[in-house]
C-alpha cells in the first residue's frame, strides 16, 4: 500500500485535524463525532444544511463545508457510513430554529444511520429533514438493491441548496429544491484502476491492465460492465449517452456539466474528457452554461472520472453561481 | 427447562462482546473478499466499548441491560453493522424490560422481535445471504424447543449452534443482496457471509464457555 | 497505459482544447503555438507575466492563467520544454508598452528555448526580460548540473508578479519581486508511485512496492535517495527538515506554507500531510500565515506530495492575498 | 581534393532528415532508457518539416540553406533538441553565408564552430555524453584530412562515420551529464546517448547514400 498514512486507524482523524488546522477562521472540528462545521454555524435565521457520509471521497463532503455549501459534515471511516452517534450529534449541533437539512447519499449504512440519529433527534423536538441523493445511472434500480447511488451529483444538490439556505430559504422549500435538483441530474463514472482503503492495505477489486470498469460506484461497486480500454472519445460518448438518454436531456437544454476526477486521474486527462463531452452537448443542442471540471467525489486514489449532467432553470442557474467557500480553495 | 437468568444473559452477552474483539482482524478479512473489509473492525470497536464500560452497566433488568447495549452499539458502531444490531438489541430489549428471567418462549418472542427490527430497518429478508440466515434458523430452533416441555438448555444451546454453523456453508454460494457485498454481485458468489460467520462463532464460543461440547470448531 | 487519452500525439492540443472550451470568456486559444492566453491581454498599462514548459504539471502552468496570474502560457509536449517558436510568438503575442515578464523554471530545454526566444524578440525591440526559477533543495547546485530545480514555487512566483503586475508594476519591479519570492521560496518533494507519460507508454522509473523516492524531481528525476515507505509524519517531517533548514527559516518567521499532490495521492492525504506540516512550523515558532493544500504543481499522475515554505513580509502577504482567478476553479 | 558542392550539402541534410525520420520510434526508444522518450519524436518533428518545405527552401548559398534549417529546427523542435540542433545548424550557416562550396579546412572550422555554439548553448563539455562526443570526433578527423593535400573525399567520410560509431560503445558507460539523461545519474550507465547514435546513423546513412563501404551497419 503506497499512501501517505501513519496508523491507519487515525487516518480519518488526522485528516480531520489537518483540514481544520488549514481553516482556522472557517470551520471547527469536533473529535469526538468527526465533526466539521462552519465556526459560524448554526445561525437562528438559516436551516442549517449537513452531510455525512462514508471517507475517502474528498472533497466530498468534510470539505464541501463553508459559507454557501455545508454548515456541518460528521463522515464515518473510510467507505464507511458514520455510526448512528455522529448523525445525531452533528444534528444537534446544527440545531437552528429554522430547520435542519440533512442531505444523505443513497446507500444502505447511511440511510439506516441516519435515518435512526433523525427519528431520534426529531423525538426530542428537532426540526429536522432529510433527502436521499440518487444521480447514478449506471445500475437501474432493483428491487434487490437499496437504488440508485449518490455519487457527484451531490456537489450540485449542495450548491443549489447551500444558496437558497443563505438566502434564507426555509426548510419545506430547501426540501423541495433537493428533490427538483435530484430530479434534473444524472451522472455515471469510469474506473479505470482499483483503490486502497488504509486500514484494509489492499485494493478493493482487481482489475486488468487492459480493463475499465463501466459505471462503476465510488466505493468501488461494479457498473454495468467490465471493458477493454478504449479512446478516451471513446469512453466518454459511452457514458455521455448513459447520462444524457436518462432524463433525458433535450435539444435546447441550458446545462451544467461536471468532469469529475475519481482520485488518481490528473486534471490535464479530465480536460481532454471535457474536450469530447463539450462536443457531444453541442451536438445534442444543449447549451452548458456553467462546467465543473476536477475532483468534486473522489473514490480514494481510484484513476477514473465520472461525467455529471444537470439540467438548469433560471433558479439553478442564480444558485450555482451565488458565492461559496469551502476548504479546498485554490488562492 | 430451567429458566434463562439474567446471568445468563449478561454471560452471552460477555461471551458476544469477547467473540467480536477477539475475531476483529479475522471477520474484516472476511469481508473483504467480497466487501469492504470493515465488519470485524466495526463491530469490535462497539463491542470495546460495552467491555470497557460493562461494570459501570445496568444489570437489574434484561431488557435493561439490552437496551442499552443497543444504545452503545448505535452510537460507535458505522456502516451497516450499528444500525443493524443495534437494531437486534433494541427490539429484544423493548420485550424484555423488566423480567429479570425468561423461558424459551420469551426468547423466542424476542429473537422474532430483532429479525423483524433488522428486516424493517435494512429491508434484507430470509436468502438474502445475511446474518438474518442465522438469525432465522436460530429463532425456528428455540420455536421447536419452546413447544416441548422437557426441553433441555444445554440441547437447545447445541442445536441452535448446529444450524447457525451451518448456514455459512449452505449460503456461501449464494449472491449477497445487502451491504456493501452486494455490490459485488456474483463476485460475493464462494465466499461466506461475514455477519453468518460471526453469529455462528459467537454461538460456538458461547457453548465453549457454558461447557457444552460441539462437532465444529469454532 | 491507464489514462484518458486519444492518440498520445493529440493529448496536449485536446487538452488545451478542453482547457479553453471551459473558459470561453475568459482565455483564448493559438493551437499553432500551444498559447493558452487572457482573452483580454495584453494590456497597454499592464506588465505580461508568461510562462511556458512541459506539459504534465497542470495545473501549472497553463491552468494557471488568468485575472491575478499568468497573461499567458505556452506549454510544450508532455515533460518537454516549448520549442523556441512557440516562446518567441507567446512574447510577440502578449507584448506591451510596459513590458514582459517571463518566468522559466529551471530546466536546460525551458532556458535553452526561452533564451533563445527572448534574445530574438529583444532584437526585434521588444523590452521582455526572464527570470528562472529554482526553489527545490532536493538536488544540490553543482557544477555538472544545471542547478536547482523549479517546482511548486513556481507558483508563487507566479501569485506575487501576477498581483504586482496588475496592480500596475513596472517589469524592473517584477524582476526584483520575482528574485525576492524566489530567495525566500523553498521546496522538496517524496515520490511514490512513478508516472506514465502518454507518448512514452510505460513508467518513466521504476520503483518498488515498499520504497519511496525522496527528492524526487517533477519530471521522476531522482533526488537524495530512495528509501522504504514510512509513516506519513515520518516523511514530513524529513522533508520540513529539509526545506525548513535550506534558507533557513527561523522562529518568529511569518510562511506560507503549501502541500502540494503529485497527481495520483487524494487530497485526503493531503490534510495528512498537512495536519504534521502545521504542527512542525509550530514547533519551530513559525506562524502560517496562509496554507495551500492540493494540487498546484504535478507529475502527471504520480503518486506523492512536496512541501514548500514561502517567507512572507508584509508585501508578499499582501500580493498573495489579491484576488487571481484561473482554469482550475471550484464553482 | 575536390571542393564540397552546394549539392553535397543538400544530400547530406536530406539523408540526416531520412534519417531523423525513418528512425523516429528507434530514438525514442533510445532515450526511454535512461531519459524521457522524446528524442526521436523531437528531432522527427523538426525534420518532417525540413522535408515537407524542401523545394521551397532557397538553395542559392550553403549558409543560406543551413540557416533556414537551423530556423525550422528552432522553431518546432522543443526540449534540448531544438535549440542544440538549431544552434549547431545556424553556427555553420553563419560560416557559409556567401559560399557554394566549401573545402575540407572551411568544413572543419564550420564544424568548430557548431561544436562551440552547441557548448555555449546548453554548457556541456566534451566527457558529458551528448551528441558532442560524436561532434568532436568527427571534427578533428575532418581536421587532419584538412592538413593532407591529398585527401580524399570518400575516405575522409568513412574515417569520419568509423570515429562517430565509435563514440556509441566508448561513451556507453559514462555518466550522462546534461540533458534529460543526467537526471538519472548513475543509471544512465550502460545505456548509449540517443544523441550519439543518431550523429553515427547520419553518418552511415550518408555513406550508403554515396556509395560508400563501412565496417559497421548502421
Ligand atoms: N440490510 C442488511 N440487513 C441485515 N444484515 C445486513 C444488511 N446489510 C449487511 N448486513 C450484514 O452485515 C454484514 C456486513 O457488515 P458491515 O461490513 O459492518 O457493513 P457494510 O456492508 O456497511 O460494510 C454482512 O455480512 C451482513 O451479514
Ligand atoms: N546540454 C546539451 N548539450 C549538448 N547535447 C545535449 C545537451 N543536452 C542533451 N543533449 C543531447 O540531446 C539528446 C537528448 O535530446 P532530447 O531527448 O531531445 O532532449 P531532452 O533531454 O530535453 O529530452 C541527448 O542524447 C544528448 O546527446
Ligand atoms: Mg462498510
Ligand atoms: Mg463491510
Ligand atoms: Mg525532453
Ligand atoms: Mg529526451
Amino acid at each position: 500500500m503506497k499512501k501517505f498514512v501513519n496508523d491507519p486507524a487515525n487516518f480519518v482523524p488526522e485528516m480531520l485535524e489537518g483540514v481544520a488546522l488549514a481553516n482556522p477562521e472557517m470551520l471547527r472540528y469536533v473529535p469526538e463525532y468527526n465533526i466539521i462545521h462552519r465556526a459560524d454555524r448554526p445561525h437562528n435565521d438559516k436551516v442549517s444544511v449537513i452531510q455525512g457520509s462514508g471517507s475517502g471521497h474528498e472533497p466530498a463532503h468534510i470539505m464541501a463545508v463553508g459559507p454557501g455549501m455545508l454548515d456541518a459534515a460528521s463522515p464515518g471511516g473510510v467507505f464507511s457510513a458514520p455510526p448512528m452517534e455522529f448523525c445525531y450529534e452533528c444534528i444537534k449541533l446544527m440545531n437552528s430554529p429554522k430547520g435542519v437539512l440533512v442531505l444523505i447519499n443513497n446507500y444502505q449504512g447511511d440511510r439506516m444511520n441516519w435515518d435512526m440519529a433523525v427519528e431520534m433527534a426529531q423525538a426530542e423536538g428537532i426540526n429536522v429533514k432529510s433527502f436521499v441523493i440518487d444521480d447514478d445511472v449506471a445500475v437501474q434500480d432493483s428491487t434487490h438493491t437499496v437504488g440508485r447511488r449518490g455519487v457527484a451529483g451531490n456537489f450540485f444538490v449542495i450548491k443549489a441548496c447551500g444558496a437558497a439556505a443563505e438566502r434564507g430559504a426555509s426548510l419545506d422549500d430547501l426540501l423541495k429544491l433537493a428533490e427538483k435538483v435530484n430530479s434534473q441530474v444524472r451522472s455515471m463514472g469510469v474506473a479505470l484502476t482499483s483503490c486502497t482503503p488504509p486500514a484494509k492495505g489492499k485494493p478493493i477489486f482487481e482489475i486488468g491492465d487492459d480493463e475499465m470498469e463501466v459505471g462503476v460506484g465510488i466505493h468501488g461497486e461494479p457498473g454495468r460492465r467490465r471493458d477493454k480500454m478504449k479512446p478516451a472519445d471513446a469512453i466518454v460518448d459511452e457514458i455521455f449517452d448513459a447520462v444524457s438518454s436518462d432524463l433525458p436531456f433535450k435539444s435546447g437544454d441550458r446545462v451544467a456539466l461536471m468532469i469529475n476526477g475519481l482520485g488518481g486521474t490528473p486534471i490535464s486527462e479530465l480536460y481532454v474528457l471535457y474536450r469530447r463531452a463539450a462536443q457531444r452537448c453541442s451536438d445534442a443542442g444543449l447549451t452548458i452554461a456553467r462546467n465543473y471540471v476536477g475532483n468534486y467525489c473522489t473514490s480514494l486514489e481510484m484513476a477514473g472520472a465520472s461525467l455529471t449532467l444537470l439540467r438548469l432553470d433560471s433558479e439553478l442557474e442564480d444558485l450555482l453561481a451565488a458565492p461559496a467557500e469551502i476548504a479546498t480553495r485554490i488562492f | 427447562m430451567k429458566e434463562i437468568t439474567i446471568q445468563d444473559v449478561e454471560l452471552a452477552i460477555k461471551t458476544i462482546a469477547d467473540t467480536a474483539l477477539r475475531n476483529e482482524q479475522y471477520f474484516s478479512e472476511l469481508d473483504s473478499a467480497a466487501g469492504d473489509a470493515d465488519f470485524g473492525v466495526s463491530l469490535a470497536s462497539g463491542f470495546r466499548v460495552v467491555q470497557k464500560d460493562w461494570d459501570q452497566l445496568d444489570k437489574s433488568s434484561i431488557g435493561g441491560l439490552l437496551l442499552k447495549i443497543s444504545m452503545i452499539i448505535s452510537r460507535h458502531v458505522g456502516g451497516c453493522s450499528g444500525p443493524i444490531w443495534g437494531t437486534g438489541f433494541m427490539r429484544a430489549g423493548a420485550l424484555s424490560k423488566d423480567k429479570t428471567t425468561l423461558t424459551l418462549d420469551d426468547l423466542e418472542k424476542m429473537l422474532s422481535a430483532s429479525i423483524e427490527g433488522i428486516q424493517q430497518r435494512g429491508g434484507a429478508v430470509a436468502g438474502d445471504k445475511t446474518l438474518l440466515d442465522a438469525l432465522i434458523p436460530i429463532r425456528d430452533t428455540v420455536r421447536e424447543y419452546a413447544g416441548k416441555s422437557d426441553a433441555d438448555a444445554g440441547e437447545v444451546l447445541r442445536e441452535a449452534t448446529r444450524v447457525a454453523t451451518d448456514a455459512i456453508e449452505r449460503t456461501k454460494d449464494w449472491v449477497a443482496k445487502r451491504g456493501r457485498q452486494s455490490f459485488t454481485g456474483e463476485r460475493s458468489k464462494g465466499t461466506p457471509d461475514p455477519g453468518i460467520v460471526a453469529v455462528a462463532t459467537m454461538m460456538n464460543d458461547l457453548c465453549k464457555e457454558v461447557g457444552i461440547e460441539t462437532d465444529t470448531a469454532s
